[in-house]
């Protein structure tokens, strides 16, 4: 599971100026700087929608003032003591940390969306990848069993490249810790809803991305289980240029409904209505 | 043929020449051979119990290794296997049915590899498809139903990375399967026979005891796949062996898994019947012990298991 | 054009022509107007009244009778739309999510045909595939999972007869959903507004209440199979009609169905919103019914109602 | 749903002597008669499988002298009071009734299989080419009923051409009613094992065939929802001659096992064992 996917994200125009334009990556736009948060990173003219850090994400959709963070202080740890050609893990994650400002690749918590209590893990790709290593795993265990023992729901924004595999087969079990804990929400008649957003592959769409009551994605989001290049390799062809996509996924069955970020906090509400929340 | 093991296959040659001699009757050349045969026990001893990670892989995947056909035939009896996930197809990567070992009664999952290229390519050499998955998907619910343990046989290289595999939902059947045995009301045995490779293992791999034969392997990305990432050179896939920790004793170290199946020194694709021998008393062992705990107690266990994996608090 | 509709196009012509001639400011036709409209009611009160059952057929086919997006926009509020089966696909035949009716929230689940060739080459005529019934089944179970009673509209010519749908288990399908459905544990309140054909019909369509609008018809096959096969003639279909007993008359005195809701005379394919408005308050009422019912009691009840069915002794 | 759809039975040779051969319909072999039967109508040469009858089919099945039958007397109603080009359905189920010696298209009971007490219901196709009217759901409901209530396993052998039209939506009904019989087996954890024998199409197979535990088929048998010559016109294409057999449902995952008719009985009894019945 190649936890490290890259795609570019919306980049300073080097050749306008930098603070106050911004380019898009997928249709070259140039769009002004303010005019493209305001939008909250989604390309007016092409619909791209741009990754957001957890924090953005949880601006966007829990009410301001309501959050409360859990597990603030969970870092990864080092369960190989893991090191390869270019360093150790732990300098690694050390480096992930002080550029994110989070301790690990998931913002846990629980607080009102739209005025529904409802706990919610969201992943930030900025760390590590969004790989899924043992902490990561235990913050989203953890906003599980908060909603399982608070009879909330429960919403898990997805972005991730896949296993943490510095954290070797301790980042595969995170799917089965994960999934445990959704069973518990399960058990409990509790609602999941998976968003997925751009991307969620590998270990983590192979585990609690997959088994929400409700699956949304963003447009265009990438979304599948093995990476293109292995399949490439495995296929000896080239691949369709919507394959994997959101849209793809969706015409396969495995996604409820593509909303546009701005519709993202309202269709959530209106779902968790449904679920009989108020 | 596997690096390490080129003096053994020598001396089983030689051995086997003399017999071939002995028998037709031209000489006794039985001193000889006994003298050979415990040269190479010895030899067998020395060299499997210094294997690296990286031998470790290559002798999880040695072409000669069991297949779980094999197992079945060396372990079980009464064999059922029953057909198909009710939705797609049937995968003969993933097969099973009901089972008997020594009277108790089961039902039995597992990969199948094959053993020469045709049956690799009608076992897609053991990579399952989501249709497998929901197979055994349908087949532990009917354990359940029934009462019945699972035991699961490990030996994938990983599940299936395909344009038809990603269509049908290979995440969303993998992710099910995992939720599910997590909440499975009845035990889950799971023993790691060769190659547990990833997402693919693991689809059918969560249990209430994790068992791995001496020689099989268990990790979250091939050694090749981790070196090309990690160390920019696929080659350098010894690296990655050790350092993502793939053998059994790293795994029973780091208490993911809880016992290792010992196999004769020479390894599993040696000695099929004694290997199978080793294995029969624990899984009996352990069957005996998880059909006596009530199962809403067993997917407690289950669940506070799992929830302790990789807490760093 | 139908046949027996003949005349009343005709005054429906002649009274569009009078109003445009009146908004023309020519001349006022009023008078003249209000006279063809009482003239074109009786008419169609009288023709309506004693529709055959192959005229019914006729009536419940018309390509201009509402279609299961109509009937939500006209009835319902605040419906989200949810797609997928989870295995294979995402059905345009069958489509279903959350909605309200008047503050009531439900799951609406149904045929969706289409009113011109390209949205019928889309939704495949209403005859669903594998996929459309268990995206249906799981749309019950999270209306079961989070109490919300299941509405289904049925109209459709039959599960889709094709190769496609047979590989993918069109029979386990339906089989599975009628099985869920007779099980489910939380109200189904099922309305017929157009065809109901057979076991594509009924693969969303048993349920705790049988409703039907007047000129819906709702049949074991259609009038046409039956008569090629029992007449050996095609075109026998009226007789085949009327001996199967498929309008909605028939299926009340047979207890099939539990009550018919009226439409207006003409047919809902020319009063579209009286007709919604006459399907609200008997919906409303079977709601709140069922749903006061506890959910074991409705699915002994579900049991003992179709177990009735067909009973000779 | 087409219930009568047709396929030659092995038939007395009329070029030889026919009392003594039998000429197997598939591969025109001529057997003796004797040997034939000793085969339990399973061609020795092509390994066809011709129909049984529903006592047939006991005999082979259940054993000697433990059968007890149940809803004996239940015969067709004609709640549509049916008639067609040719006749009334009425005479046509009393025609039907002394051609077999039944009075419905299923044998209901419960009886021992090699021992192990087991409700049974067996469906023959020569009765009204197996259609499913309002007394042939009431007789597997009946089985369902029985098993469900003395906590016996249930095996129901199918063979029909699909619905009774006779009996319009009466039959179309029964789909309902009979899986509502299954849904109470399955509350109480009691094993299904459907076999389907040939053919088993149309609303036979569209309920309660196709929600067992287990199913089991005979080599060869037609198996479907829709017939073959409504698909053709549908799709305007001939079918591939092994759509719709045991095999093919088999491969696209429909079926557990297909078992020759010589090991039936010992299949099912050791199934049996396994779901806990000794
Ligand atoms: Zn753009
Ligand atoms: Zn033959």
């Amino acid at each position: 599971m190649g936890w490290f996917r890259k795609k570019k994200s919306a980049s300073p125009d080097p050749a306008t100026n930098q603070d106050v334009f911004v380019q898009c990556s997928q249709c070259n736009a140039h769009v002004f700087r303010e005019e493209w948060e305001k939008q909250i990173k989604v390309c007016p003219r092409c619909n791209f929608h741009d990754r957001l850090s957890a924090q953005e994400r949880l601006d966007l959709l829990i009410d301001s003032g309501t959050f409360q963070e859990l597990g603030k202080d969970i870092k990864p740890g080092d369960p190989l003591s893991f090191s390869d050609a270019r360093g150790s893990y732990a300098k690694k994650a050390d480096e992930a940390r002080s550029k994110t400002d989070m301790n690990e690749a998931v913002l846990a918590g629980h607080g009102r969306l739209s005025k529904l209590h409802t706990a919610i893990a969201i992943m930030d790709f900025r760390f590590l990848g969004g790989s899924l290593g043992g902490s990561t795993g235990e913050k989203i265990l953890i906003t599980t069993e908060y909603a399982a023992s608070h009879k909330l729901p429960c919403i898990i924004v997805s972005a991730s490249g896949g296993a943490r595999m510095h954290e070797g087969i301790v980042s595969l079990m995170q799917m089965a810790k994960t999934c445990a804990g959704v069973a518990r929400l399960r058990q409990r008649n509790l609602p999941l809803i998976s968003v997925l957003t751009d991307p969620t592959t590998g270990g983590v769409s192979a585990s609690y991305a997959m088994v929400g009551d409700f699956h949304i994605a963003e447009p265009g989001a990438l979304i599948g289980f093995a990476g293109r290049r292995v399949i490439e390799q495995t296929i000896k062809q080239k691949l369709p240029d919507d394959f994997q996509t959101a849209e793809y996924l969706q015409q396969h069955g495995f996604v409820d409904r593509i909303v546009c970020r701005a519709d993202m906090k309202s269709l959530l509400h209106r779902i968790l209505v449904y679920c009989g929340f108020s | 043929m596997l690096d390490f093991e080129k003096d053994l296959i020598e001396l089983d040659k030689r051995i086997a020449e003399l017999k071939q001699l002995s028998e037709s009757g031209d000489a006794d050349f039985g001193p000889e051979i006994e003298n050979l045969a415990a040269k190479q026990r010895q030899l067998a001893k020395s060299v499997y119990s210094t294997l690296t990670p990286w031998q470790t892989v290559q002798v999880a995947r040695h072409p000669e290794r069991p297949v779980l056909r094999e197992w079945i035939a060396l372990l079980f009896s009464d064999f059922i296997e029953l057909h198909g996930d009710r939705y797609f197809g049937d995968d003969a990567a993933i097969i099973g049915g009901f089972a008997t070992l020594d009277k108790r009664r089961l039902m039995l999952i597992g990969h199948q590899k094959g053993k020469n290229v045709e049956e690799n390519m009608e076992r897609n050499f053991g990579m399952g498809r989501p249709e497998g998955y929901r197979k055994a998907l349908r087949l532990m619910k009917l354990a359940e139903k029934f009462s019945l343990p699972v035991v699961c046989f490990i030996d994938t290289p990983g599940a299936y990375p395909g344009v038809d595999a990603e269509e049908r939902g290979q995440a969303e059947a993998i992710a099910k399967n995992i939720l599910e045995m997590t909440d499975l009301k009845t035990p889950i045995l799971v023993l790691v026979t060769g190659e547990g490779g990833s997402g693919g293992a693991l689809g059918i791999g969560v249990g209430d005891v994790i068992l791995m034969l001496r020689n099989a392997i268990y990790s979250v990305i091939s050694p090749e796949g981790c070196a090309s990432i990690l160390w920019r050179d696929g080659a350098k896939a010894a690296d990655a062996a050790a350092a993502l920790k793939v053998t059994a004793t790293s795994l029973l170290e780091l208490k993911i898994i809880d016992e290792i199946i010992a196999e004769p020194p020479g390894g599993a694709h040696r000695h099929y019947e004694a290997t199978a021998e080793a294995m029969r008393p624990v899984l009996l062992k352990h069957l005996k012990r998880l059909t006596r705990i009530p199962a809403s107690k067993l997917v407690t266990r289950r669940f506070e298991k799992y929830a302790k994996i990789g807490r760093s608090r």
